[in-house]
């Protein structure tokens, strides 16, 4: 296959900058696309063409396969990288690009038909003996049947309406004893929420953490793990903070893990970057939870143990290199990451578009900020609220999280409110020090995580208020030079408006 | 000069007492106490502040008649006046917090839902309004228990910050 | 030794916010000093405490011992740091430092006496067996003697006037035949520069590299190399780029001038991070320059090659901790730094102090940046024009160079004048891009760094230009609102300005 | 609209025909060639610039008359005016290239040293007064054959940028 010589990034802010910075990097040639709501933003600028394809809803422009094919032809580009979201798991637009003869830097249509739809994975899981949560794919007839492979798979067991969702229908059964009038109000709750009873059964996981593995394979069946990714401090399935290695693996289990994650990716022939989601519980039992067929969010982390370039190794793959290396590089310290949210914590994670009117980024050693926006960007409302990832690299992970306090403490973001504080109170969290937090750690400590007023410290605010509001009021006083000698008389209207007024 | 400092979420403002000693320092009381303060405005709204040795980098940011003030990780948002413009303030205070009560769109946005008419009773607590930004959807919730008197939010449409969607009386 | 609490920083710019950072990671409070010129400065907001030393000038501010020692007492600091320059390498600090009970963060006043004074330098050294650039360290009394002497340490030599310097009586010699007369001449320039014909004989090192090792020991005598710095990338011994590994040392030369340079360390009980500078020659024999007994500017590209946190690893020892390791690491990929200094390179590279209007820093994979400045601040004109030190890592050093050239693209400063165009047609000079540049590898190519200029990027400035002139007028227009059906009637005179006069 | 750009070291003018279609497009004619361009003012002295496709990040720094434009890592230095200003510019220009030269300070800096008295003839690239700025001395050379009739620095003073030293006549 020929060498790639310009990439279509088919996304936007921050992703579309990071993928056009190893393109750069590589001497490859980059073509944004923009819709009405990005004329202005940096990846625009970044890219060394750039092209307007609809207006701001994604669905009207961002995700307009014909939209973004027809400026792959125009600029001359030959090869597409989707980024994440967007067009990324889109298998219908990897076979246009196909038939278009543009290179999809991703996997196969087919990796992605295999993976896409969470049941038709889980049964492709099954088949290929890779972990899932254990439970029923089908509702049962009779009480006693369910009883039965209830016992057979071990209480804590979940009652789930097969007929729905949001919680209703849904019954934790501790134990034997409980079973049958959990049973009976399950149904009946199944039955007047969505006019059906039947009711399946999954094992309940009891502090679960999310686990990824990340894999990489290339055309010629050669597949590889390139270890894990903690990802359990979520908040309504959002992860929030990311770090590797996961505190809770041993080595034995991260061998383990990532065998079966590479048979997971193999059993789709799969190609590319790819993460296989797991679930690992209190016994260190770990479940197939779905596989992300693109780039992740929190790919840095990996970078920083393994010294690759996950975008480089992307595009080398779609050139139809081998992968250069044959086993997972043994993770050199620890990074950490966490996501700058455009969103007010304090207002109930509020997001909060708007423009930027300062910022100062974090620097110094083994700091690293994958941004998108810049000072006088305005964010628009129609996408992500992520403005930025930061991630960090220590030798441990005590000294990581030590590292990614100091690079939020230099953070500053003005104009618009984010959760930079929210961060700073998360990673101080004793639960997350101790390193064996599950996926429900964020939502149990809300309060917390709210951080506590330091009435010192306040009391400055209170100083450097008054000193704000002096000089506010001296430079009031300076450009209205007249206003200092007659007083209020002109009732707050400047003199120079005044004159103007005069003269009209 | 005198200037009152109300902390958002506290109801009493506290007296900081400024005296201008020039080249950026200032005397200045509060609760009692008083500091040498040199205190230099840099631009972008960042002071760089010595109180007794101590280093404080201050970062402001004006939002209406409060100002946000960021020192050492923590944010206190401020309502700074002076004897004066207090008044002015409380004179023209149109919507206080027993009476007739205003609620805006907290950000920019699109209102997905309007979930009230003119008339209606409310509870405290309510949902009033759906304003999707973002890709998430934020309902915005009645501050306190009455009957909807005003509305301006349409369903479908565009809303900038602070634009008027309901009143509640 | 007790834990140190806190550490008073006697330095500015970029060196005190790198040793601040640190400090802040190990949860160790810091004490800012600065001048008058300095008031407004990055390092005095990035402190827990700032305390006023003086004037401008470093000789009444930066420089009194006192006065720093006093802040150190005032402010409660249990040790000093000194950065590079200033007070680093002043051994009497060091003993007020010891008087005081204060920590010295550095080498012992010892070391520095034996190393500080360059000749007492080389003496010392060639008691301990390290090789020194070969030459005679006194004049010779016959032109007998002398030629025997050029013999001993072969051609190329070079003569050196004992009286003088500034390249008055020296004489480059290549051979034997061109001794006599070279010899009559050097002596005879010698009398009429310096009234003494004195004239001595060094070694002549054909296109010598500029090659460092970093050493470290603790206070039991432990003492390691961390690897060497190619820093040969000079203008007036100024280094403008460093990189680690050097693209000339084999593995073995390497391990060999780390030995020599171990040997040195410990013929002076050094402690603490120090510098040992070589000059290799073409042959790669390499003889002792000086040493740095301190941190040095370009350690950056140390710490990404080997993991290790050296201003960490200096507070440790300064603890009276054991090193953490006993040999060098093998170095991990390639880094390079350059240094961003504000300077105009078309003049001579005249300094350029002052205000910062507008300033963008690289981000992205494996990009550090090191910066004393930031937006809005006035670069002072009593100090070293560096600004900020960019470094990068990647696995090979084709790929740190492209990574370089990628993140010094990103590097936007508005308001002053910097080098930021320079750096990149450094890096991409064929010589340097080859890897083996000498010491007067800038100064030869130095019309070829000024870059050439491509018409059509000057095309599109002229294209950019009328836009912004003409959304200039329409500015005016605007802001002067009367004035565009008045026409040019005021001469040039503000109506606004004109309805203030006609109040007046 | 016709604009010229003067190019720093260049001594023609380049006209440059700017026609604004609205919504940040213009129509730009250049040396014979017409480009449809879509340019975007951002803050702080930024354009987008879009011209066929082709993206340019550009940034721009006033000086006096002359603007510096900065793309893709080239600054092109241009004088660019209306034909109104280009006139009023011609006009008022004090110092031509072959009159009297005014040596200004190239930066804010301090005298160490002056090396000539008002009176004394100097050749092209003499030393005339040596200017001090971060540690770096830089002597400042007569740009021509003259002599000194004007003397403003004095050794030891502070100087600021283009703070005017010598004239050279």
């Amino acid at each position: 296959m020929p060498k790639i010589r310009k990439v279509l990034v088919a996304n936007r802010g921050e992703i579309a900058i990071r993928v056009m910075r190893t393109c750069k990097e590589l001497g490859i040639s980059t073509v944004a696309v923009y819709s009405e709501a990005d004329r202005s933003a940096l990846h625009v600028r970044t890219a060394d063409q750039a092209y307007f394809v609809g207006p701001p809803p994604s669905r009207e422009s961002y995700l307009v396969q014909e939209r973004i094919l027809e400026v792959a032809k125009k600029s001359g580009a030959d090869a597409i990288h989707p980024g994440y979201g967007f067009l990324s798991e889109n298998a219908s637009f990897v076979r246009a690009c196909e038939k278009a003869g543009i290179t999809f830097i991703g996997p196969p249509a087919s990796a992605m038909d295999a993976m896409g739809e969470k049941t038709r994975a889980r049964a492709n899981m099954i088949k290929a003996g890779v972990p899932v949560v254990p439970g029923s794919t089908e509702p049962f007839a009779t009480e006693g049947e369910a009883r039965d492979y209830a016992q057979k798979i071990g209480f804590p067991i979940m009652l789930k309406a097969a007929g729905g969702g949001g919680g209703k229908g849904m019954r934790r059964v501790e134990s034997l004893q409980e079973f049958e009038s959990a049973w009976r109000s399950a149904k009946s709750e199944a039955l007047n929420a969505f006019g059906n009873d039947a009711v399946y059964i999954e094992k309940y996981l009891e502090k679960p953490h999310h686990v990824e593995i990340q894999v990489f394979a290339d055309q010629y069946g050669n597949t590889i793990h390139l270890n894990e990714r903690e990802c359990s401090a979520q908040r309504r399935h959002q992860k929030v903070v990311e770090e590797t290695p996961s505190p809770i693996l041993t080595p034995e289990l991260r061998a383990k893990m990532g065998e079966v994650a590479v048979k997971a990716a193999k059993a789709v022939n799969y190609v590319g970057a790819g993460t296989v989601e797991f679930l690992v519980d209190v016994h260190r039992n770990f479940y197939f939870l779905e596989m992300n067929t693109r780039l992740q969010v929190e790919h840095p982390v990996t970078e920083w143990v393994t010294g690759l370039d996950l975008v480089a190794l992307q595009i080398r793959a779609a050139e139809g290199e081998k992968l250069p290396l044959l086993e997972a590089p043994t993770p050199n310290g620890h990074s950490i990451e966490v996501r700058v949210y455009a969103e007010d914590p304090s207002r109930n994670f509020m997001p909060s578009p708007g423009k930027i009117t300062y910022l100062r980024v974090p620097g110094g050693p083994n700091v690293r900020d994958d941004s998108g926006v810049f000072p006088g960007f305005t964010v628009p409302n129609f996408y992500d609220p992520m403005i930025s990832k930061l991630s960090v690299w220590a030798p441990t992970r005590a000294e990581a999280i030590a590292r990614a306090q100091r690079a939020l403490s230099e953070y500053v973001v003005k104009g618009i409110t984010t959760n930079i504080r929210y961060l700073k109170a998360l990673l101080a969290h004793p639960e997350f020090v101790g390193g064996d937090y599950d996926t429900s750690f964020l939502t149990r400590n809300h309060d917390a995580l709210m951080g506590v007023e330091d009435p010192r410290l306040s009391e400055v605010a209170l100083l450097a208020s008054a000193v704000y509001a002096y000089n506010r009021d001296q430079k009031r006083a300076k450009t209205l030079p007249s206003a200092q000698g007659s007083g209020a008389g002109t009732g707050g209207v400047s003199p120079w408006r005044q004159a103007l007024r005069n003269r009209r | 000069m005198r200037y009152f400092t109300k902390q958002q979420g506290q109801k009493e403002a506290v007296p900081v007492d400024l005296e201008s000693l020039g080249n950026d320092r200032y005397r200045l009381t509060v609760n009692g106490k008083t500091f040498q303060v040199d205190a230099l405005a840099l631009e972008h709204g960042t002071m760089s502040m010595l109180v007794d040795g101590q280093s404080y980098s201050v970062e402001f940011e004006e939002n209406g008649d409060e100002v946000g003030v960021l020192v050492r990780g923590q944010v206190t948002r401020v309502d700074v006046a002076d004897e004066r413009r207090l008044r002015l303030r409380a004179a023209t205070a149109g919507f206080s917090v027993e009476g007739k009560q205003l609620i805006t769109a907290p950000m920019p946005g699109k209102v997905v839902k309007v979930l009230v008419k003119v008339g209606d009773e409310v509870k405290e607590g309510q949902g009033l309004v759906v304003v999707e930004a973002m890709k998430m959807e934020n309902e915005l919730k009645s501050p306190k228990a009455g009957k909807v008197t005003e509305l301006f939010a349409k369903e479908g449409t565009a809303v900038e910050n602070n634009a008027k969607l309901v009143v509640v009386e």
